[in-house]
């Protein structure tokens, strides 16, 4: 058992898009899987695929990890297995 | 334009200023007196935020011209306290949270303090109606309803 | 920038000298619930501003041949704290208890209210349903006209240049007699009339109308007597009959338009429903039970 | 981020009190100061020209008439403002193109709505300026014009933009239109969805564009001085966005301008962005001395953002047992004369509250002649709202299932999907619907003509970006300050999260609003956000004083800083084995501060995320006169999932405003336009909020689902109460007449018009 899971590698991180956003940015692909330990990672990662998505992300988005709404802030902490849904960001009167 | 010497008393003061006949006494309170503690909100007597007494009468100031305080007494909200004696319509205005932006607080005590002058004992209803020349855009009302009661109430020693 | 002068006649007459000696505009200011508003916008800017507050007739409320005189700058609060007027002439408290707000109530003034010749003029139908006789002073001396004679469509009056309301007459009260103003507003207070009715009568000892009067306000370019509405009650005992006959009256009577505040049908309908709504209230005023 | 998150279950001393206000003595004394109550000496007034027309070419502007009158001393027109490029920037919702931003501050090409600001005049005085702005000569080219959104969307519709081209649209339209964006949120498979339910219900609604109503109109004082540097007194939402906007529009740095915060009087999202500031702040500029601008009531009207009309049509699916299986929405709204309606939200929201496998939310922001949309309480989601909750009203009386148990049955709930991807992740509307169906008032009998509705509401609610800081004073009592504007209350909520954490009374804590200068950046207070994200910022920098507390204890009594605990406002030994010292009172430490290392004191930032969403479900009985259709609001019930109430009284307060701004929408407020585009009805007089005599007491029931993400559990209560009310009243409204409203406001005209037509 030990060694199995040592063989395994670290559970991506996966990434998610409304429809609307990955028609515009991420050739209509909604969902990657990407390897990152906080938000900044995530971003990295999404940037590496589709150079200049990073600055869009941070300006245009909020984020929900498993549900739970954040602003797009590097040092927020993203788990194994935890989805980072990127949402148009919301202001309120 | 001439400008008109007024005589008047503000708050059991007396006072004096220069005004031009057209000039509102809202105007004379707020930009020549610098009492800016009664309010503009509408400038056309639709929202009470600019109340004062005129010897006595409740009125909006942006309807009565300056000139017209001419040997007639006002009442306005800085005379409300007594020192740093709150007013009891002040205090209930405070503990029963009856303010939110409070732009419209200094009308509606005014406006409570002349139905509790002449009824001591109002239903909520009266209470509603007489402060129906007030807006309010924040409380929806209850807490406000609910201070003028309470302050009657405390007045009658009830 | 133009000058403006500000005077404070002590007497009628003076006040009407002073008028008829301005060339431009001159503009009476009693309660000023308008004139301000006016003014503040620039839509008048007028030469002269009178404030008649200082004329002593114009400001009695006092006992005549059983009636009442009431001046022309006496304040709808003032008219709201007599009792005894209020007694005599409920109806008429009903409209000065609905113009504005206390505030504006505390300045606005019947003569005010009636030159404005605002169509939706709260205290204007209920004046003449009452009756009401305006006494007028101007540079050729003092006369008597009915109230309904004043407006002439909006913002305008048939007053000549100088003239000038000093008082109103109200009539003594047959027994019997009630009467009441109704208006329709989608607010229960601040609001303007989308339709208004002044209504008076009187019964006979055997509860007959023998006397009716009915005044339609917000339905016409100024408030409008409608005789046809008032002869749909006399004789009858106000009941469901002659109710529907006046509300028919009343809505037939009103020309309206669309605006802002209301729609033509509305008005129309509601003209109606106030006017039948405004004499069970009087009807109950004249047999002492309201 | 949170050091010590609290255990939201414990019992609070002072969290959920409603003491006295800290600002409260100065706000019933008159003592206050609002944005029009400062001046200075030499101080300049100015007026605003504006467009009388609603759309007009501007062929010139001759001020030499008005430049030559005595007293005036500058005069500013739209180009004396830097150009900005065309590009939206920032967040979607609310991505800001300064070059629309600039031309909503002040014309330039063409004017675009009445009330659009032409030019501005400072003089000696306020007579003067206004008489100057008289003697302005501008040449018009009257345009033909469009204001209802149906209208604006025609192909032949007069173009505000003559090059504006469709954004969300692919591929990209050819031809240029007044909607400037169109957008979708779905999931699942609608058609499917729709063929698998018992009964469909397809209805068409519009809403009028109606105003915040805040009783201050905008007002503010600027004092530009040579050496480049700016103070600006200003009545806003948010003096640091106030700052940001002013700065780029002036073309400043905004290390030079200083931002007060005067006392605002009422916001509701309508303050969150700036008209008269730019001015002010070019007109100092010009001339070198103070400037105050206040706008009139009609001004205010005329030329500041109401929040959009609309034209929607909602389709809904349900099964025989109530199961909710499909929903199409359609929400075109008026964006004004510039782009950004909250159109996104009210798709977003729409279907918000409901588990619904297949959705297709679609809408489109729409430009005509009207004043530029600004936020107004949960921006967007009451008016998608009216549609829902009323298809929804007539589903349940198809089904023959009461609408509270047909809402409750399909709730969400943490886990549940949303239509625009994640998952809800807090439960709270369920709680808010079962505590109505025990409210013993939700089954009084009614009586003739009388009807009773119910409707829910889902918020967003916000975070985002604050600074505190927590100052302890040489005798023990406690400043704390942030940059959130205080718009009801906040100051008192701030005292009281302070007070808790540090253990110390409510009245030994001072709790101020600083400027720009003296704190860090805060985000405006709006999207319920202050209590939640502000609140994060005060308690972590609580925290910190608390660790140096413990420091500064652990050097008095010659021990490890590990052996003290801050436990009920003083440091104690962690247990007897430290030693056998008396507690020491903050009063105690701050005694011996100089020796401890100096004055005790520390500021907290935050990006705030984790915030929950509002659920508001709200129940109404009206009576309505069938012979004038006049709807009288007998009874309101309010029930908000506000996660938790730090000051009780004001968190109630929020919801009975909100309910009554709400119950002002459904029944009469509304924008009136004549034929030539102008505002008919630009007043409090005909502008009908509701008055004191309109309302019986609204009742507000708190329900209190924590969020864990929050200290002591705030989720937020701003805005979601006024999401129900007017779907809410419409649904009264037919249960006591048997007509359907779907048309807002439901004014005495419109309801006697659907009586008569049987």
């Amino acid at each position: 058992m030990q060694a199995e899971i040592a063989a395994t590698p670290v559970k991506a991180v996966k990434v998610a898009f409304t429809a609307g956003f990955s028609r515009r940015y991420t050739d209509s692909i909604r969902e990657f899987d990407v390897q990152a330990k906080n938000i900044r990672g995530v971003i990295r990662a999404m940037n590496d695929l589709f150079p200049g998505l990073g600055e869009t992300l941070e300006e245009e988005t909020s984020i929900a990890i498993d549900g739970v709404i954040h602003e797009v802030d590097y040092t927020q902490p993203v788990k194994p297995g935890s989805e980072v849904f990127f949402i148009p960001r919301i202001e309120g009167g | 334009m001439s400008k008109h010497h007024v005589t008047t008393v503000i708050n059991g003061d007396p006072v004096e200023f220069l005004c031009q006949p057209n000039v509102s006494l809202l105007d004379v309170l707020r930009n020549e007196l610098n009492m800016t503690g009664t309010k503009e909100g509408c400038g056309t007597g639709d929202c009470g935020s600019c109340s004062v007494t005129l010897d006595g009468r409740l009125v909006c100031s942006c309807l009565v011209l300056g000139v017209e305080a001419h040997g007639k007494t006002i009442q306005t909200i800085e005379g409300m306290a007594n020192g740093e004696t709150l007013h009891v319509l002040q205090r209930k205005f405070l503990e029963h949270a009856a303010l939110q932006c409070g732009i419209c607080t200094p009308g509606f005590l005014i406006a409570a303090r002349s139905l509790l002058e002449r009824n001591n004992n109002p239903t909520e209803e009266e209470v509603r109606f007489w402060l129906a020349g007030n807006l309010c855009r924040c409380t929806g009302y209850n807490n406000i309803i609910t201070a003028v009661l309470e302050a009657a109430r405390e007045m009658r020693g009830a | 920038m133009m000058e403006m002068r500000f005077e404070t006649p002590k007497t009628a007459e003076a006040a009407s000298a002073l008028i008829a000696a301005t060339p431009g505009l001159s503009k009476i200011f009693s309660g000023g619930t308008d004139l301000m508003v006016h003014m503040r916008s620039g839509n008048i800017k007028p030469e002269l501003v009178l404030d008649i507050k200082s004329i002593a007739e114009m400001n009695v409320i006092a006992v005549e041949n059983g009636g009442y005189r009431v001046g022309a700058a006496v304040n709808c609060m003032q008219l709201l704290e007599n009792t005894a007027f209020a007694t005599m002439w409920p109806g008429i408290i009903d409209g000065a208890n609905l113009v504005g707000s206390i505030q504006v109530r505390g300045r606005a003034t019947l003569g005010g209210n009636l030159c404005n010749a605002s169509p939706g003029a709260d205290t204007v139908p209920a004046m003449i349903a009452a009756g009401a006789i305006a006494s007028i002073v101007g540079p050729n001396g003092r006369r008597e006209i009915p109230v309904e004679q004043v407006p002439a469509g909006p913002g305008k009056t048939s007053l000549t240049k100088g003239e000038l309301i000093v008082s109103f007459f109200l009539p003594k009260r047959a027994p019997h007699s009630g009467d009441a103003y109704l208006r329709f507003t989608p607010r229960t207070e601040m609001d303007i009339a989308v339709v208004g009715v002044g209504l008076s009568l009187t019964l006979d000892a055997n509860g007959v109308c023998t006397h009716a009067r009915v005044s339609l306000g917000a339905v016409a370019d100024r408030a409008l007597l409608v005789p046809e509405a008032a002869a749909a009650l006399i004789g009858t005992t106000v009941d469901a009959v002659a109710l529907a006959k006046l509300a028919a009256a009343a809505s037939a009577a009103a020309r309206p338009i669309d605006d802002k505040r209301g729609t033509k049908v509305f008005r129309i309908k509601v003209a109606g429903v106030l006017a039948r709504r405004a004499a069970e209230k009087a009807l109950a005023r004249a047999k002492g039970n309201n | 981020m949170l050091t010590n998150t609290k255990d939201i279950q414990q019992v609070m001393k002072v969290v959920g009190t409603s003491p006295v206000r800290p600002d409260g003595v100065p706000k019933v004394t008159g003592q206050a100061q609002y944005g029009a109550d400062y001046s200075l000496p030499g101080m300049l007034w100015a007026k605003v020209l504006r467009s009388p027309h609603a759309h007009a070419r501007i062929l010139s502007v001759d001020t030499s008439k008005a430049l030559a009158l005595s007293g005036v001393k500058s005069i500013i027109l739209g180009s004396d403002f830097p150009e900005h490029p065309f590009d939206y920037v920032g967040p979607e919702r609310v991505a800001q193109n300064y070059w629309h931003m600039t031309r909503n501050i002040m014309a330039r090409e063409k004017a675009l709505f009445e009330g659009h600001a032409i030019a501005a005049v400072a003089a000696t005085t306020a007579a003067i300026a206004a008489e100057a702005v008289s003697l302005i000569d501008v040449k018009y080219e009257v345009l033909p014009h469009c204001i209802d959104v149906e209208d604006a969307m025609l192909p032949d519709a007069p173009l505000l933009f003559e090059d504006m081209i469709t954004r969300g649209v692919e591929p990209a339209p050819s031809k240029p239109s007044n909607i400037s964006k169109r957008l979708e949120f779905s999931t699942g498979d609608i058609a499917a969805g729709f063929a698998s339910a018992d009964e469909v219900v397809e209805m068409s609604f519009k809403t009028a564009a109606v105003h915040q109503g805040y009783i201050e109109p905008h007002s503010c004082l600027a004092r530009y001085g040579a050496d480049g540097q700016c103070e600006l007194w200003s009545a806003s939402q948010g003096h640091f966005v106030v700052r940001a906007y002013t700065a780029k529009l002036v073309g400043m740095e905004i290390g030079n301008l200083l931002v007060h915060p005067a006392e605002i009087g009422g916001g509701f999202g309508g303050k969150t962005v700036v008209y008269v500031e730019p001015m002010a702040v070019l007109l100092s500029r010009k001339t070198g001395l103070p400037v105050k601008i206040m706008m009139g009531r009609e001004d205010v009207f005329k030329s500041t953002g109401p929040t959009s009309g609309s034209s929607m049509t909602v389709k809904i699916g349900v099964k025989k047992d109530g199961t909710i299986v499909a929903a199409e929405g359609l929400f075109k709204f008026q964006a004004g004369a510039f782009p950004g309606s909250p159109v996104m939200n009210a798709t977003m929201c729409a279907f918000a509250p409901y588990i619904i496998p297949n959705v297709k939310s679609v809408g489109f922001d729409v430009v005509s002649n009207r004043p530029k949309s600004a936020a107004y309480r949960a921006p967007g989601s009451p008016i998608s709202a009216f549609a829902v909750e009323s298809v929804l009203d007539i589903l349940a009386k198809k089904i023959g299932m009461d609408p509270l148990k047909l809402r409750l049955k399909n709730a969400v709930k943490a886990g549940s999907p949303t239509a625009w991807g994640p998952k809800h992740s807090h439960d709270g509307y369920a709680e808010t619907i079962q505590v109505l169906l025990d409210h013993p008032g939700y089954q009084k009998p009614l009586g003739k003509n009388q009807g009773r509705g119910v409707a829910s509401g889902f918020w967003f609610n916000g975070g985002g970006e604050s600074t505190a800081s927590v100052h302890i004073n040489e005798d023990g009592t406690v400043v704390i300050a942030t940059g959130s504007m205080d718009v009801g209350g906040s100051r008192a909520s701030m005292a009281l999260m302070a007070a808790e954490t540090l253990g110390v009374p409510y009245e030994s804590v001072r709790s101020t609003v600083a400027d720009t200068a003296s704190i860090g950046y805060n985000h405006v207070t709006g999207g319920s956000r202050v209590t939640y994200a502000t609140g994060i910022a005060v308690v972590e920098a609580c925290n910190k004083v608390i660790e140096d507390l413990r420091l500064r204890a652990s050097l008095m009594w010659d021990t490890d800083i590990k052996n003290v605990v801050w436990s009920d406002g003083y440091a104690k030994p962690v247990d007897p084995s430290v030693g056998n010292f008396e507690p020491l009172s903050l009063k105690a430490i701050a005694g011996k501060r100089a020796v401890t290392g100096g004055p005790i004191g520390y500021e907290a930032s935050t990006n705030a995320g984790g915030q929950a969403p509002g659920f508001s479900t709200q129940f109404v009985d009206v009576e309505v006169d069938p012979e004038t259709g006049h709807v009288k609001i007998l009874q309101f019930v309010a029930a908000q999932d506000v996660g938790r109430a730090i000051h009780r009284d004001y968190c109630a307060g929020q919801i009975v405003g909100g309910v009554v701004q709400g119950i002002g929408w459904a029944l009469n407020e509304e924008y009136i336009y004549d034929s030539k585009g102008r505002l008919s009805n630009a007043g409090f007089l005909d502008y009908r909020i509701p008055v004191a005599s309109d309302l019986p007491m609204i009742e507000a029931v708190l329900v209190e689902v924590p969020n864990p993400s929050h200290p002591f559990g705030v989720k937020g209560v701003g805005e979601a109460n006024i999401v129900p009310p007017m779907a809410a009243i419409a649904n009264a409204i037919e249960n006591a007449i048997g007509r359907r409203m779907t048309e807002l406001p439901m004014s005495p005209p419109r309801v006697l018009a659907a009586i008569d037509a049987g």
